[in-house]
């Protein structure tokens, strides 16, 4: 099952020690997290994809994050216009973006703008910056220029000024087609890159366009390398700690894609909507070849319809979407837990609320998940916290649905969506590829609905099981599936649907704890915060702070243990990105503060105070942020 | 998940059926309602065509008339309100082996209903659909419809409706990739009869509008129709639906119309002055979405497997 | 403003005194339960409705409740098939329906077997039955009949046939017609209702019908008064011991719908919906004389889409409708609290989930209406617990919407919808009926989002103010209403419609005790049940129990103290119409249970261990099931 | 609540509008889009026009289209997508003093929006809709849209779109009660103008289908169309769409076209091997909604609170 690509990997350099290139001796990291930003359709992104691919290939932790312009148009040379990439990578497992960057190549000064309001560098964070803006023929670009440079010094920022384009020139024609390669080679050099895998790189990522082009940009990609090598005195080297297994890189959403190939998904029903699209954008190109077909449905609504309409016939379904599209489901979500519909529905979660932040993060759709129904509606709600899980969960959501025949929510967000990590290569389990049920003939005796009384479980009949034959309904209904008002059938089938979550809490154990035991503080997370809450966890820990974390997968049911769990701590908080008042805003009382969703949660469930730490930035949580909060709490 | 046997090809024994063998629940419509005729004809057709019960699905949303399914011994699916059409393609679109019908309502199909339904013309799915159009929400006790005409005294409208009616014949045909638009009466059941078993045998998405009479809300909306066959006109084509003699004896206004000929079905969908039942469009070429979602059915594990591992080898490090 | 009825009433004989009628002497009563059960048209519950009409106006307390078939189409005597009324009434003002009924009127034996599975009856209670069918020409029906009536007796019902039709025979052709009209008269004389009221009464009911009706039913009703006081030996009395004010009398959909023309409203948009439609039924009768109109929908989203495009343009707009309804107007109540369009929504909730039990009462909409939205969305939620609190709710909905600039939901249900009860008539209140913004010049720097930093509430222009103009949008936006993707102005939008909650949470004043101020244990409620409850305690309280009430009216934000209060009793408990599982189901533990949805917004919010008491059997809470329950509770 | 002036009779000040009284923010459309052209050509009719920009209400849902509102400097709603049919017919209900104008997207109007439209036809409100249609999703990236060409290469149909594509403008043809179905093209301002004036002269719901570029994600789609002017048929009549010198020259191909005459119109509008362009069909007599919302505007408290009393008379004990 391994490929050549493998081999190439296991054989990778290992070694950790200062390498020597071009006479400077190169520094030795742990980790390093390098940005590089323009206007969009400068090619930033690819350029980093590429660093973030060579680096893994390299053995080393890696997570790449998209910045992605506050516009959709946005004009060139504006701070609303940053487009670009973040890099983290480092010897060991990296699990999140990280907090400011240390180094980032600017295609202009006002995208830089753009990212300092972002708060993404600190004093020393060393500025690559393209400078031809100092020659140029418009006065005001000259002079906003200039008065940028000095003001990036007074800052504290390790300015370098160069002329990029006009290397480039030496090379092609055009160098605005072709700069960001340019900056690959730069940046392969100062990094102690591999540069036959960043050629190799280059080859697959153009592997449909032409020759010449490929040509082209590998020219270039030498020319910044060499460039670098004889005039940047910046040399480092990451060696990899880690162990070497077979691993596959991607982001969240082409995880969730391959997750639904993998679990032998075969219809995935949609309408667009950001940031989830471009998981079935991956699976309209694949998922033909495993068996599958997306349908692209004329609204969210009949997405799901349609979702339910197939996996009622025995077909597998997935349906993908977004807030303002969960929203749009309600109706049939609510259907689907009544008539006990297998229904995988995949959120990935952007800010709201209404339109909001299409393409920002948040985790604003938890309580909608679990609450969001008219009525008593039973379902499962899980939420991935890396972009492995993005792809396992979504094999589990199915073995969910359908062992216990009801929807299963999966909550992923933006930054899982489009951040970009390496994992464990997985293996392929033949038996997620079978049909949802046993389709020999159906016995005459069993009904549709005969709920077996302590689980609430029942086995289902599909349409072509002779003796199987019912009419589901959203209505009241009895074990036959025949309508029903009567007091005692409708206490009943709520109560049947319920116990499947009584049931499926049974399996579950409680959540790992990372640190001690007891303590201090817990903080309590869930979703794509995972990696900063850890990072910030154990720093807190290593300047002496009594704090640990855990981090829940199952949000309903809820993940058992928590009371006891909480009771060991003094203090526990949540870490999200939702909305919550702050203690001290005016009016704000301990009574009328509303709380974020999941501290809000896990004190109906456990009765004990729990805080929270948050924003809506509609950025991902940065240890840092967590750390400073964890340090007041703790008094380090 | 069970793996035994699988990909839906299931053991359908061989046995005729008979009536009984379609004949699900008591149906608990009013007593003269004209859903009681539609599905006494839909049971003779599924006899007539012998659809093996377990490999025939109803579909509905909620009203009246979306009782249907219940009222059939086969796989039903009475689902949300407005939301039919979806539930039935999704049922469709990878089990060419089913035979799918949809039961909906006016208020169910042109006002809820609406965006679906333009849509579900469009895909052009093989099932067959029958809007049981009695011109008035029955379920929910007497609003307007936007199949009422204008004028219509309802409990929303207790002065009269404001607007005049849409016309589902007219908005049907005026879908891209419409392939078949019928018109029948609940009132005749030979008509009503010979135009299911057309749209039944029909390959694409078989519309059929039913006039039906629902007498619980408005007993005289049909009368005159009724008492006088001379308000309607009925299509005759050799193409078109089949000539039953009594029909034909019973109208004695008759055109013959080429369903093949759109701009006609057009005009004559326009009339105002008699009701024309009959076929009115039919063309099997257009494109039908259910053969796109039967191409790659009944993969092997191993070969779904295998283009996973094609795909994880694209993204390896 | 009083009117001739209203003298009338003032003159009401309000004596208490048994009164002689036909020579028998009238027992007096404080209260009583009848029922008139049916086939579905045979006008059971106009004969009920105006038995309680004319009860109101002989200064009873009243409260009748439409006994609804469970099929909508259901076959003659069938005991699904139970169609009717209940009406209870007394000297005092009555709440709710009560428990077993004293006496029901049956006009077949199948019917009342329909009732007896909902245990409408106990031992004792008095059977007037139509006793036709043991002269049947259908020998299964005289067997069905006969056997029936055995059963009857030996569960205790007092029974006594009476030959209704052939007594209507003798004074119409067609006894099908009126027969309701002489069992109207029969219970007239049986209560001692004043006849002259009651031929009142139908000439009001058959106003719009011919003469000729109308007088063939007043010979009913006199025919039906006669016979029995010469045939039946039952006479009660329940005279009157309340303040006799001006009322009215209407059901809680109707009350709403003056609620509606009260608060000024002008467009009121809906798609049909059970139970809610009937408030527009009642609207599109009469609204147009007030100035407003009803408009019909395509769908639920376009009811609320029109509702909030009327109230952005400066009209005052209410859109209601119950369950699935609501869940289709998710998305757009998400981009009202968002864009802050003042709307008023009703949800008259019916068993859920799904389509569920759509003539049936719940209260499974709460979580919902507080948290099911995708992102952080206040919203107000409010919830009328009587009949007269339908109507004046909907004027404080009109005022919260407007004046905090937010969606307002206004949670009724079935009962309160078929209920009918007496209240006091409400003054009108000409301020009620302005337009919603002043409409003077707009002030060119006041900024369409100037949100006042402590309370977050800010002014609107509406289309036609020169100066005022603005682009509203559900994106993420700044105080201008410019689209903007910033950290800080997200979490400035969202905490600034969060800090409106607090502002309306300080106007709040803690709810009234009714019962001690502390004690044993307190039941807390919502909705409709409150009638039920509050019976229910002060029998507990006779009984020595020391329990008492509270009853939630506003639920988001909540109503202030109840930590307080509740930390003033050894439990809390709440009483709902909701699913809860319960404590000894197989499988459910402290930790899984899935709990009531009132009592788990209530553990977050006061981190009391708040336990309840619920079912869903779709009917209204009893007096005697809570009962019941206090009584084991507090070891009575 | 106040009570200090009501029933927006507002004040407006007189005054000549120039052009850039109805600029509003600086678009932020790709710069070679087809929308920059609409918007221009819409702020030309709001200038010839004189329309107070406080009395006019741009509505619209999501997309790249529907951020026309912030392009306005007048009233705008920027609300959800595929609803902005029942927010426009909201705000025009009770407002008859108001002009509003809905620009939406192919996705936005055909496909999520579906029902909507066919609605809004019905209602016939007077308000001026102009769909964007450039046969794409472009806010969310190049999906396919309902009025992509079968075959068209998009995110959501890497190897090709399956179904012919909905033709918007038989589609409005189709539905009871359509009052103005127009088209023009985007490159073509001076038609472009011609069209959008008499869509806003024209009283109830004026149906205006733009063709529009995206050159983002379909650089050559209309470039045949554009380079040869032959691929256009324009329709011209004296009740059509005002004749402009430069566009009749631009356009040999012409037909007379008469809009009153819905069958010939249905049938141009199927045509596949040309472009018509001008006004198709257009009935000023048919039923508006808005004139029904505007029937009892402006009753005094005094007027209400009596309406009232006898409401309370009849449910008084
Ligand atoms: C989302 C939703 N909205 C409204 C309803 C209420 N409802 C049920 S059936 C119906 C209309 C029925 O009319 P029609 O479709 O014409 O069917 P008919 O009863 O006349 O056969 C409505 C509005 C519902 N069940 N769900
Ligand atoms: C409920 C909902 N679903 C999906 C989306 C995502 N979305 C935004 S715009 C759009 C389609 C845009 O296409 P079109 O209407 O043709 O407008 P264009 O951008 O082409 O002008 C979609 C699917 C959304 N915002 N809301
Ligand atoms: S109400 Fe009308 S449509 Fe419904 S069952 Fe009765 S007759 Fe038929
Ligand atoms: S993506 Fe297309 S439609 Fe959108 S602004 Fe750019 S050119 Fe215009
Ligand atoms: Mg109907
Ligand atoms: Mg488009």
């Amino acid at each position: 099952m391994l490929n050549a690509n493998l081999d190439e990997l296991t054989t990778t350099d290992n070694n950790n020690s200062a390498a020597e290139i071009s006479g400077i001796k190169a520094k030795p990291l742990k980790e390093c997290i390098i940005e590089i930003v323009s206007d969009a359709g400068e090619g930033a992104q690819k350029a980093g994809q590429s660093f973030g691919s060579v680096s893994a290939k390299m053995g080393n932790g890696v997570w790449t994050v998209e910045i992605i312009p506050a516009e959709v148009q946005p004009p060139a040379r504006s701070r609303a216009g940053a487009s670009g990439i973040r890099i983290r990578f480092g010897s060991n497992k990296i699990t999140n973006m990280g907090d400011e960057a240390d180094l980032v190549v600017a295609f202009n000064e006002q995208v830089l703008y753009g990212r300092i309001e972002q708060d993404a560098y600190k004093a020393g964070t060393i500025i690559l910056i393209e400078s031809k803006w100092k020659n140029s023929k418009v006065p005001e670009i000259k002079e906003e220029y200039a008065q940028a440079l000095n003001e990036f010094k007074e800052r504290g920022f390790d300015v370098r000024e160069i002329l990029m384009e006009e290397e480039c020139l030496k090379h092609v024609d055009n160098p605005s087609k072709g700069k960001n390669m340019w900056v690959l080679g730069m940046l392969c050099s100062i990094y102690s890159r591999d540069v036959t895998k960043a050629e190799a790189q280059i080859r697959h990522t153009f592997r449909r366009k032409s020759e010449k082009i490929i040509e082209s940009n590998l020219r270039l990609l030498n020319a910044g390398y060499s460039w670098a090598a004889e005039n940047i005195e910046l040399k480092f080297q990451i060696g990899s700690e880690m162990k070497q297994v077979p691993r596959l890189v991607m982001n969240g959403n082409e995880a969730v894609g391959m997750g639904v190939m993998a679990a032998g998904i075969e219809v995935c029903s949609m309408y667009p909507i950001t940031p989830a699209t471009s998981v079935t954008h991956y699976l309209s190109e694949v998922f033909e070849k495993s068996g599958g077909l997306v349908h692209q449905a004329e609204d969210e609504i009949a997405a799901i319809g349609f979702a339910i309409g197939a996996s009622y016939a025995g077909k597998t379904a997935v349906t993908i979407t977004s807030g303002p599209g969960m929203a749009l489901k309600t109706e049939f979500i609510g259907l689907a837990s009544m008539a006990e519909v297998p229904l995988v529905i995949v959120d990935v979660q952007r800010g709201g609320p209404s339109t909001g932040l299409p393409t920002k993060v948040e985790q604003g759709d938890l309580l909608y998940a679990i609450f969001g129904q008219p009525g008593d509606t039973p379902t499962v709600v899980l939420a991935a916290s890396t972009i492995e899980e993005c792809y396992h969960f979504v094999i589990l959501s199915r073995q969910l649905a359908e062992a216990f025949r009801m929807p299963v929510i999966l909550l992923t967000d933006a930054n899982l969506a489009t951040g970009v990590q390496p994992f464990t290569r997985p293996e392929i389990n033949l038996d997620s590829f079978s049909p949802p049920v046993n389709q020999s003939p159906w016995k005459k005796e069993i009904r549709p609905y005969e709920w077996d009384e302590k689980t609430g479980i029942s086995q289902r009949p599909i349409p072509g099981q002779a003796d199987g034959m019912y009419v589901l309904t959203g209505l009241a209904h009895d074990e036959e599936s025949h309508v029903a008002y009567d007091s005692h059938i409708n206490q009943l089938g709520c109560n049947r649907r319920s116990r499947k979550m009584a049931a499926i809490h049974k399996t579950l154990t409680p959540p790992k704890i990372n640190g001690d035991e007891s303590g201090d503080l817990l903080v309590v997370g869930w979703g794509s915060t995972l990696g900063a809450i850890e990072e910030a966890v154990s720093l807190a820990r290593k300047m002496g702070g009594s704090v640990s974390s855990l981090h829940l997968r199952f949000l309903s049911p809820v993940e058992p243990g928590l009371e006891e769990i909480f009771k060991r701590f003094k203090k526990v908080m949540t870490v999200e990105i939702n909305y919550g008042d702050e203690e001290n805003d005016p009016l704000i009382t301990q009574e009328n503060r509303r709380r974020t969703q999941l501290s809000w949660f896990l004190r109906a469930h456990t009765l004990i105070d729990v805080d929270f730490l948050a924003h809506i930035h509609g950025q991902p949580m940065r240890p840092g942020f967590i750390l400073q909060r964890l340090k007041k709490e703790l008094g380090l | 998940m069970f793996g035994l046997q699988s990909e839906c090809m299931l053991h359908v024994p061989e046995q005729y059926h008979t009536l009984s063998d379609y004949e699900g629940a008591q149906p608990r419509w009013c007593p003269s309602c004209g859903d009681h005729a539609v599905l006494t004809a839909v049971q003779k057709v599924c006899r007539e065509k012998q659809l093996p019960p377990e490999k025939t699905v109803f579909v509905s949303g909620i009203g009246c008339s979306s009782r249907f399914p219940h009222y059939m011994k086969t796989y039903g699916f009475h689902g949300l309100h407005g939301r039919p059409f979806p539930v039935a393609e999704g049922i469709k679109f990878r089990r060419p082996d089913l035979d799918v019908f949809v039961a909906t309502g006016d208020g169910d199909c042109c006002s809820i209903g609406a965006g679906h339904w333009i849509h579900a013309i469009r895909y052009n799915m093989n099932m067959t659909v029958m809007l049981l159009d009695n011109e008035i929400y029955g379920l929910t006790k007497m609003q307007t419809s936007p199949t009422s005409r204008k004028g219509t005294i309802s409990n929303t409208h207790p002065h009269g409706s404001i607007l005049p009616p849409i016309n589902p014949l007219i908005t049907t045909l005026g879908v891209a990739n419409a392939s078949f638009v019928a018109q029948t009466v609940d009132w005749n059941p030979a008509h009503l009869y010979s135009t299911l078993l057309a749209a039944h045998s029909h390959q694409g998405f078989s519309f059929v509008r039913i006039l039906q009479r629902c007498p619980h809300f408005s007993p005289n909306l049909f009368a005159e129709e009724i008492s006088n066959p001379d308000l309607t006109v009925l299509l005759t084509h050799e193409n078109g639906i089949e000539a039953v003699e009594e029909v034909q004896k019973m109208y004695k206004n008759s055109v013959v119309h080429d369903p093949a000929d759109m701009n006609e079905a057009r005009e004559i969908a326009q009339r105002e002055d008699l009701i024309p039942i009959g076929l009115f469009f039919c063309d099997p070429s257009k494109e039908q979405y259910d053969k796109y979602g039967a191409s790659n059915i009944g993969f092997s594990p191993q070969k779904k497997a295998d283009a996973l591992n094609v795909e994880f080898e694209k993204y390896a490090v």
